[in-house]
């Protein structure tokens, strides 16, 4: 029986591994034996995960945390020292089972998926170090490995939407996500930096025991201006949540993530549905003590979450694009989960329901979300585009995808006993129970408008006449590689609900706090019904508008005769317009012409004057020099003055 | 007068004499001989052999007839004016042959060759005086045969028209001297150094100011300081380029010679007062040679205006104290020496099928890359880049200079290497970089040319790094 | 033995100079192979030596070298006039920076192989700049010293304006006599350094024993100091980079801002801030406000740009910004930061020249404008172009990451306002680089393919051996980062002990 | 009669010399005017011997050397004067003004 240092050891190395085979040697040239390579050992590293968890929860050593392995990275200076280690404790093993599980279907998926494209091998190599990035975060044992990963995620997230490279729109979208994350990893960096000056150590577990009473009286120096050390550990702390905030797409920093649907579907699916926008909410769950000893940082994360939730809903209920529809709606579940961390702080005192609901439905979300976009990519591949026009009617020729598409949008929409219910039903009640009941309506809102436009989608794809001739001329079939993981995965949309709830609510608490936790909530049984109340109206609506009998689908696809308000939601309220104006005008245009003026014209100049001067001086003594011999003679004389004055000698 | 024979003597008779023969020589042969140049090829090379083996004494030196003076400084110097002679004899050389067109540039080689050599004698004089008198003497013997060598070409308009500004103003700078020369003899009531010096230590006043202002006027103008420099451009473009090579290290080495037995000698005491006058005078003078030279497109104009510059240069190592000045003069003197008829050579190869202008030296790298090799190192060198010999000798002057604290001059000096490293570029860049507009003719060494040029590249780049000639001259000064 | 191998580091180059030397220019292959099988050799012999010095690290060394713990310590007069002495030795941090030389050198070899031009003169100056940088990492006695810094100036002006292009004389005057400007503040106070030490010796293990008199420190340290940033390129003295880049071909561009630019930085540590600590702590602070330019404007400018040499100049502006950042805070990890980022660019930006020269030789345009989707016909010099950018950028897993952090995290620890200041404004840019390295990267190789470049061909060996070579080094240093830390620290410890020795407090901006 | 006068006087002669250098054009004048400062300068030696100086041999000495060399100076002096009036004709110094910048 192998312990489970080594099955570490295996999680993170065996899609190292693939990357290094798949990109130096296979590559291109081989692009069967690639695939062949990746399925292999990524199936083994979900096993492995697997078999971790299993061992992990069944022992009575959980839900404290282990450390299987730790390497010394960077020594700074005493106990400052950057780590490289493997954290496990319920949350990271749970995202450990996640994230293997879904690359291992993700790149089942791709053999089906990439079987025309020449640069197969380059995608699941990619693929694979996506995956060692992803896992390496997750096990962080402090915010420096922490950063590390990010980065490494981060680029490789690049690389697989610019994967397309000669797709100038995939080209830009992917600069446009790096470029978006990265600003703001320089925040997340710099609150790295602030934290670690101020507690002297990257270690989750020191940051998490801190409580801010002992920082009030030393004060640091930021330059600008000066703060006792416990005001800049909120600081930090927000900062550093400005990470997770670009990286989960929150609002503001969201539009990347739409635009990144330019990339193949697999990578939409794990990275930008499933495993990697998580990251975000992942940063704040696994520093939540530190967050919630930190003045109202977690109050500004349930705001931003919430916000981001309807704000998404509203928009995806109006796009046709398929994979955006997807995408704003993972936006508004990582607004879910966002919230729900953000709700335990209610005044001085924390529940861990919100926690344990977030968490929880990260889980569930995984598995639901990550099929939906690999349904969508199946549709995609048959019916070759993304818009929602031509589609439908696709029930007869895809029978299994659809039933496994109902699947998980009725778990997505909260409806039981899906596993989408039991997790959103967790969310909700934490919102009340943390008595934000603005948010708690805003969330009850969100979930009817989820069931809407999941719905939509539903019915215009697969209900009603076709609208694409190759579908009535019936080209259309399932593709087995691609349809297995649809298969597989709509299990754990179906069922992941009722097992996880056990055990998450076992271990799933965020650790020690210091800050008074709640100890007796209120339990609204209600809430469940209403929930799913709403859910089913939303649904009746769905229906009645798209699939009913007597719908008027072409009017319901057609967006030009519109009212305003409908023309400004469908165009995203013209976030990437501001956007682009904002780079182009204000940072190219402003501040970078600025600086280039400043060398170009400034320092140049200043050069050129003085380099003219001497050559000025230098025509001054050369005009002297007219071969005039009376005044050569005259300069005999004159210098015999000049030295008699100038000399400084004692006349 | 001494008991043993005066071996330390000979070098200096042989060379009194040594015209007369190489002159002489010339009735008895016919006019295409080469019997006139073999002896002085033989005479020049014997005499810097003897030169090398006078043992350097230290101190006072070895007197002949009680006021000619043998000392270290004086045998260095004597070595130093000698190598001098013999380049510019071997550079002369080629313009007294029938060159492409039939007919030699210049004429009467045993005259020319004599009068270098009575120029040498004149240095010769300078470092072995101690008494005013011989002094001026030897500053004059130095001097009135450069004026002959510059008006050589009857057939140049320009050399005649340099020589008549090169003499009327030489003639009132010689005024100036000995204007100075009065004040001081008046002051001291007596022309003998030591008394002089004695004089000087007893008190100073007004008198010996005036003189000691009219001295460093009147020297200024054979050292081309500002701002008596005025005649060096025009004289050394109008002159032979021989005797533009031999101008710029012979007389400049007398007369800082001159300034050096000055300063060192009989004005050694007032040395700290007069330090501000050096430094002025050092200062302004290398930062106006090195504007002057910015823009120039004629060779020996260019080298006329670095070589003021360089003079410059010079005057920093007078600030130090005896031994590190000298030190410091007799090595860059060397290295000056070596590194100027370096590129003299170069030129005259260039000029005599193109003019001497930089335009001509376009192409040089893909016509001739090793005379353009040999090109850039004397350029460098002179524009003091390591590891080659003009850096060190550079340093050796800043060295002296910073060693009583001029670190501001130093700082200055060391600056305006800036400035000269600029327009040495741009020789560089024309015979390097500039294409060739049209067809090249081509270049023509002969051996001498050739082996002398290798010659002195490798001296250029050796005698820098190599610590054996700067450490000699360093023990003769310490022993 | 290895104290003859240490010193043969620089004789070699010369050697091969010389036994180049009578071979006619017309054999352009055997005098290629010739300098080719130089540099590996002294590679090797770098590498050996390298892992010596680690290898010996804690073990005694003679009392000479000490404080600085200097192996293979050789001293031996050399000039009496002025007590110069041929001092060489080599402690961790020079060694690296060998290291780095020899990589880059031989790198910079390779590169070149069909140059066009006279090709054995091209070789030799190759050489003799090795020479040069070689002796100015290995030197410990300031005139030795300053003859190998100086020596550089020789061969540039030669190198860009005979075998550059575009404005060749403009770009290689002004790298020249910018570099002169610099090396000329050094002169000047060397001397001072000299006189004011009183001991009579130029020797910077000898003069690191004496405090020079304060009044002559706070004239002298910041030309001293300045000389050197010249040409490291420290605001305002940056302008002469990126026109000499541009101008210069691809060896000398790698050379220049892989190892020359280093020079400045490694002069300032080791000699101005360690003879002068005093001043150091008090003007340094001070000087960290020019770094706002290079750290912070240096990555906008690039973004305007189009050319791909003048925006790899002003990244290298950018990042050399952080050496001194790292310098200027005066704090061990800051210093060690420094260090490795020395080492770190010294492989990034030979890697960004190498892989633009090679591209350059195909598309004969360095206009990123008119570029577009290279990447599909050479993906190997693409490939290697995105690292080299990706380690630009700081990606962890390549030493820029490292570097950059260990200084970010260093420069923090120093409580004095500006460097506060500076520090957080240089953790925000790090944007702005990834948007001028990936704007670069996407316009140049991603999107549709010019119907010009349909011909081209991706690198032959000899340049892809190169890539990977340069790649190697960037990643070893990214992933284990744990012992190279370890041999600076040594090496660095006695010059902190010497900063931290001096009474006066860090004055705060 | 004393020192000072003799002084004066020669002053008096080297300034004449000077301001003739300047206002002659013609190189035969200028010639002559620095044989004025020249023998001003003998003057001064002279006087000195006369009044000051303990060794008064070596003031006329000096003088009377002065007057030999300044002789072959000017000889040589006439002689490229006469070699330039060929080319020229004429000695008006203001026609020199072929070598230039």
């Amino acid at each position: 029986m192998i312990n489970d240092v080594t099955l570490g050891y295996l999680i993170l190395l065996l899609p190292l591994f693939t990357f290094v085979v798949n990109g130096l040697f296979l590559g291109n040239k081989c692009a069967k034996a690639a695939a062949a390579l990746a399925v292999v050992c990524n199936g083994l590293a979900a096993a492995s995960a697997i078999l971790l968890a299993t061992d992990y929860f069944c022992s009575d050593y959980a839900p404290q945390k282990a450390i299987l392995f730790e390497y010394v990275f960077i020594p700074f200076a005493g106990e400052l020292i950057a780590k490289i280690g493997m954290l496990i404790d319920p949350l990271s093993t749970m995202m450990l089972v996640v994230v293997t599980f879904i690359s291992f279907m993700v790149n089942i998926y791709s053999i089906g998926y990439m079987r025309e494209d020449r640069a197969a091998g380059r995608f699941f190599s990619l693929l694979s170090l996506f995956s060692f990035s992803m896992l390496g975060l997750v096990v962080a044992t402090n915010l420096f490995q922490m950063f590390i990963f990010w980065e490494l995620v981060g680029v490789s997230s690049y690389l697989l939407i610019g994967f397309w490279y000669h797709k100038p729109s995939a080209v830009s979208a992917s600069k446009q996500a790096f470029i978006l994350t990265r600003f703001a990893d320089s925040f997340f960096l710099l609150g790295i930096v602030l934290v670690s000056y101020v507690v002297g150590s990257f270690d989750f577990s020191t940051i998490n025991d801190l409580s801010l009473s002992a920082f009030k009286a030393t004060s640091v120096n930021l330059g600008i201006c000066s703060m006792s050390a416990a005001d800049a550990l909120i600081l930090g702390s927000v900062l550093i949540f400005t990470g997770g905030w670009g990286k989960s797409a929150m609002f503001p920093m969201h539009i990347w993530l739409p635009n990144a649907m330019e990339g193949p579907t697999p990578v939409s699916s794990i990275i930008h549905s499933a495993t990697m926008v998580v990251a975000g909410v992942y940063l704040v769950a696994r520093l939540f003590p530190f967050m919630a000893a930190c003045g109202n940082t977690l109050t500004l994360i349930m705001w931003v979450g919430a916000f981001t939730m309807v704000f998404a809903a509203v928009i995806a209920c109006t796009q046709k694009d398929i994979k955006r529809i997807l995408a704003y709606s993972t936006l508004s579940q990582l607004g879910y989960m966002m919230f729900a961390l953000g709700a335990c702080k209610m005044g001085q005192v924390v529940a861990v329901t919100g926690w344990t609901a977030s968490t929880f439905h990260i889980f569930t979300h995984a598995f639901f979300k990550c099929s939906l976009f690999l349904i969508a990519g199946s549709l995609i591949h048959q019916v070759h585009t993304n818009d929602l026009d031509a589609m439908g009617g696709l029930r007869k020729k895809m029978p299994l995808t659809y039933i496994c598409t109902l699947i998980s949008i009725l778990a997505i929409s909260g409806i039981p006993p899906f596993s989408g219910f039991f997790s959103k039903d967790e969310i909700i009640l934490a919102a009340f129970q943390g008595h934000h009941y603005a948010v708690f309506g805003l969330a009850l809102l969100t979930s009817g408008l989820t069931t809407f436009y999941m719905f939509r989608l539903f019915f215009l794809a697969f209900h009603g006449e076709p609208r694409h001739e190759g579908v009535r001329a019936g080209h259309v079939h399932e593709d087995f590689a691609m349809t297995l993981p649809i298969v597989i995965l709509a299990v754990p949309a179906l069922l992941s609900g009722l097992l996880g709830k056990g055990i998450f609510e076992k271990f799933f608490t965020p650790g020690k706090l210091h800050v008074p936790q709640l100890l007796k909530l209120a339990h609204a049984e209600w809430i469940p019904y209403t929930a799913v109340g709403v859910a089913i109206l939303a649904l009746l609506i769905a229906w009645f508008l798209y699939a009913s009998p007597k719908a008027k689908i072409a009017r319901a696809l057609d967006e030009t005769n519109r009212s305003g308000l409908y023309k400004v939601i469908y165009h995203k309220f013209y976030f990437d317009e501001m956007y682009y104006t904002v780079v182009r005008q204000f940072i190219f245009g402003g501040v970078a012409r600025v600086s280039r003026f400043i060398q170009d014209y400034i320092v140049e100049g200043i050069l050129a004057f003085v380099i003219w001067f001497v050559h000025k001086l230098g025509d001054l003594v050369r005009t002297a020099q007219a071969g005039y011999l009376p005044f050569y003679l005259g300069t005999l004389i004159v210098g015999v003055l000049i030295w008699r004055f100038f000399g400084q000698l004692p006349l | 007068m001494s008991q043993y024979i005066p071996n330390f003597i000979i070098p200096d008779a042989l060379l009194l004499l040594f015209p007369f023969i190489v002159i002489g020589s010339r009735l008895f042969c016919d006019y295409k001989s080469k019997i006139p140049w073999r002896i002085a090829n033989f005479g020049f090379i014997a005499i810097f052999i003897l030169l090398n083996l006078i043992p350097l004494a230290s101190g006072e030196g070895r007197f002949f007839i009680s006021n000619w003076r043998v000392d270290d400084f004086g045998v260095l110097m004597r070595e130093v004016l000698m190598v001098s002679a013999i380049l510019g004899m071997w550079l002369s050389k080629d313009y007294f042959e029938h060159g492409a067109d039939g007919k030699p540039q210049m004429h009467q080689i045993a005259e020319f060759i004599g009068a270098i050599a009575f120029a040498t004698f004149g240095g010769f004089t300078v470092v072995s005086a101690c008494d005013l008198l011989t002094f001026f003497l030897g500053l004059e013997i130095a001097t009135i045969p450069m004026y002959a060598l510059t008006a050589w070409n009857k057939q140049d308009q320009m050399g005649s028209e340099a020589a008549t500004k090169y003499i009327l103003m030489g003639s009132v700078a010689t005024a100036f001297e000995l204007f100075g020369f009065s004040y001081l003899y008046g002051f001291a009531g007596s022309l003998h150094f030591n008394e002089i010096q004695h004089a000087i230590t007893n008190g100073t006043s007004p008198l010996l100011w005036l003189s000691v202002l009219f001295l460093f006027c009147g020297i200024g103008f054979k050292l081309t300081l500002f701002p008596f420099y005025t005649w060096a451009p025009d004289v050394y473009e109008g002159a032979p380029t021989p005797v533009t090579a031999v101008l710029s290290v012979t007389s400049k080495a007398t007369a800082i010679a001159f300034l050096v037995v000055l300063v060192y000698g009989p004005l050694a005491p007032i040395q700290q007062q007069i330090a501000p006058l050096i430094a002025l005078l050092a200062g302004v003078t290398l930062f106006v040679g090195n504007l002057g030279a910015l823009k120039q497109s004629r060779l020996r104009r260019f080298m006329a205006y670095s070589s003021i510059a360089q003079a410059g240069y010079i005057m920093v190592a007078l600030l130090g104290p005896a031994t590190m000045g000298k030190t410091a003069i007799v090595y860059y003197l060397f290295v000056y020496a070596v590194s100027n008829y370096l590129a003299f050579f170069i030129f005259g190869i260039i000029g005599h099928h193109r003019e001497e202008t930089f335009a001509s030296l376009r192409g040089l790298s893909k016509q001739n890359p090793s005379l353009a090799i040999a090109l850039a190192i004397s350029m460098f060198s002179l524009a003091g880049i390591p590891p080659l010999a003009g850096f060190f000798g550079k340093f050796h002057l800043f060295f002296s200079g910073a060693s009583t604290g001029h670190y501001v001059l130093v700082a200055f000096a060391v600056l305006n290497n800036v400035l000269a490293l600029f327009y040495y570029l741009q020789l560089i860049k024309s015979a390097w970089v500039d294409e060739p507009d049209g067809h090249l003719t081509p270049l023509r060494l002969t051996k001498r040319q050739r082996g002398v040029v290798i010659l002195l590249s490798i001296a250029v780049v050796v005698i820098g790094f190599m610590p054996f000639l700067s450490d000699n001259i360093f023990a003769g000064f310490n022993l | 033995m290895e104290t003859i191998l240490f010193n043969a580091i620089w004789v070699i180059p010369l050697l091969t100079v010389l036994v180049c030397a009578p071979i006619s220019a017309t054999h352009s292959k055997i005098l290629k192979s010739l300098h080719a099988a130089s540099a590996t050799v002294v590679l090797i012999a770098v590498c050996f030596l390298t892992y010596r010095v680690y290898a010996l690290s804690g073990t005694p060394v003679d009392k000479a070298a000490d404080p600085l713990m200097l192996r293979f310590f050789t001293d031996i007069p050399w000039l009496d006039v002025f007590k110069a002495h041929y001092t060489v030795g080599a402690d961790g941090l020079n060694m690296l920076l060998l290291a780095l030389t020899a990589f880059i050198v031989w790198a910079g070899v390779l590169v070149s192989w069909n140059i066009k031009g006279n090709q054995k003169v091209f070789f030799a100056l190759i050489q003799l700049l090795a020479t040069s940088v070689y002796g100015v990492y290995m030197s410990f006695d300031l005139v030795l010293f300053f003859v190998f810094y100086e020596m550089e100036a020789l061969c540039m002006y030669l190198m860009i304006a005979c075998y550059g292009s575009g404005r060749r004389d403009y770009g290689g005057k002004k790298l020249t006599l910018t570099l002169a400007f610099g090396s000329s503040m050094i002169l000047a106070t060397l001397f001072g350094i000299y006189f004011e030490g009183g001991i009579s010796s130029w020797s910077i293990v000898e003069l690191s024993k004496v405090t020079l008199p304060m009044d002559f420190q706070m004239w002298a340290f910041p030309l001293m100091f300045m000389g050197f940033a010249v040409s490291s390129s420290l605001f305002p003295f940056h302008f002469w980079s990126p026109d000499g880049h541009s101008a210069a071909p691809t060896a000398v561009s790698m050379l220049a801002a892989g190892v020359m630019m280093k020079m400045g930085a490694y002069g300032c540590l080791r000699v101005a801030m360690f003879l002068m600590p005093e001043a150091a702590k008090i003007w340094l602070p001070y000087v960290v406000a020019l770094l706002i330019f290079n750290v912070v404007l240096g990555p906008f400018i690039a973004i305007r740009h189009k050319d791909l040499k003048y925006i790899t100049a002003y990244s290298s502006i950018s990042h050399l910004g952080l050496i001194f950042l790292g310098l200027a805070a005066l704090t061990p990890i800051g210093l060690r930061g420094a260090s490795l980022q020395m080492i770190s660019h010294g492989f990034l930006t030979g890697l960004f020249f190498a892989t633009i020269g090679m591209i350059y030789e195909r598309t004969h345009t360095r206009d990123i404008t008119e570029m577009g989707g290279i990447m599909r016909k050479m993906p190997f010099l693409g490939v290697g172009f995105v690292i080299a950018g990706f380690a630009g950028l700081g990606l962890p897993g390549f030493s820029g990451f490292i570097a950059e952090s260990t200084i970010f995290i260093g420069a923090f620890q120093q409580d004095s306002t500006l460097t506060r200041i500076v520090t957080i404004l240089a953790i925000l840019s790090i944007t702005t680089t990834a948007v001028y390295i990936l704007q670069t990267a996407n316009r140049m190789l991603h999107g549709p393919l010019p119907q010009k470049y349909e011909s081209l061909t991706d690198g032959c060996f000899r340049e892809k051996l190169v890539i990977v070579v340069l790649v190697a080094c960037l990643l070893f240093i990214g992933v284990c980062p744990g012992w190279i830390s370890e041999i600076l620290d040594q090496s660095i410890a006695p010059i902190f002990a010497k900063i931290a020795a001096s009474s006066i407090p860090v004055v705060g901006g | 009669m004393n020192l000072l006068n003799c002084l004066i006087l020669a002053f008096l002669l080297f300034g004449i010399g000077v301001w003739g250098l300047m206002r002659r054009r013609h190189l035969i004048g200028m010639l002559i005017s620095i044989e004025l400062m020249l023998n001003a300068a003998n003057i001064n030696f002279i006087s000195f011997a006369y009044f000051t100086a303990h060794d008064a041999t070596a003031g006329a000495l000096f003088s009377i050397f002065v007057i030999a060399v300044t002789a072959c100076e000017m000889a040589i002096a006439l002689a490229i004067i006469v070699t330039m009036y060929r080319r020229h004709k004429s000695l008006d110094a203001d026609q020199l003004r072929d070598l230039h910048d």
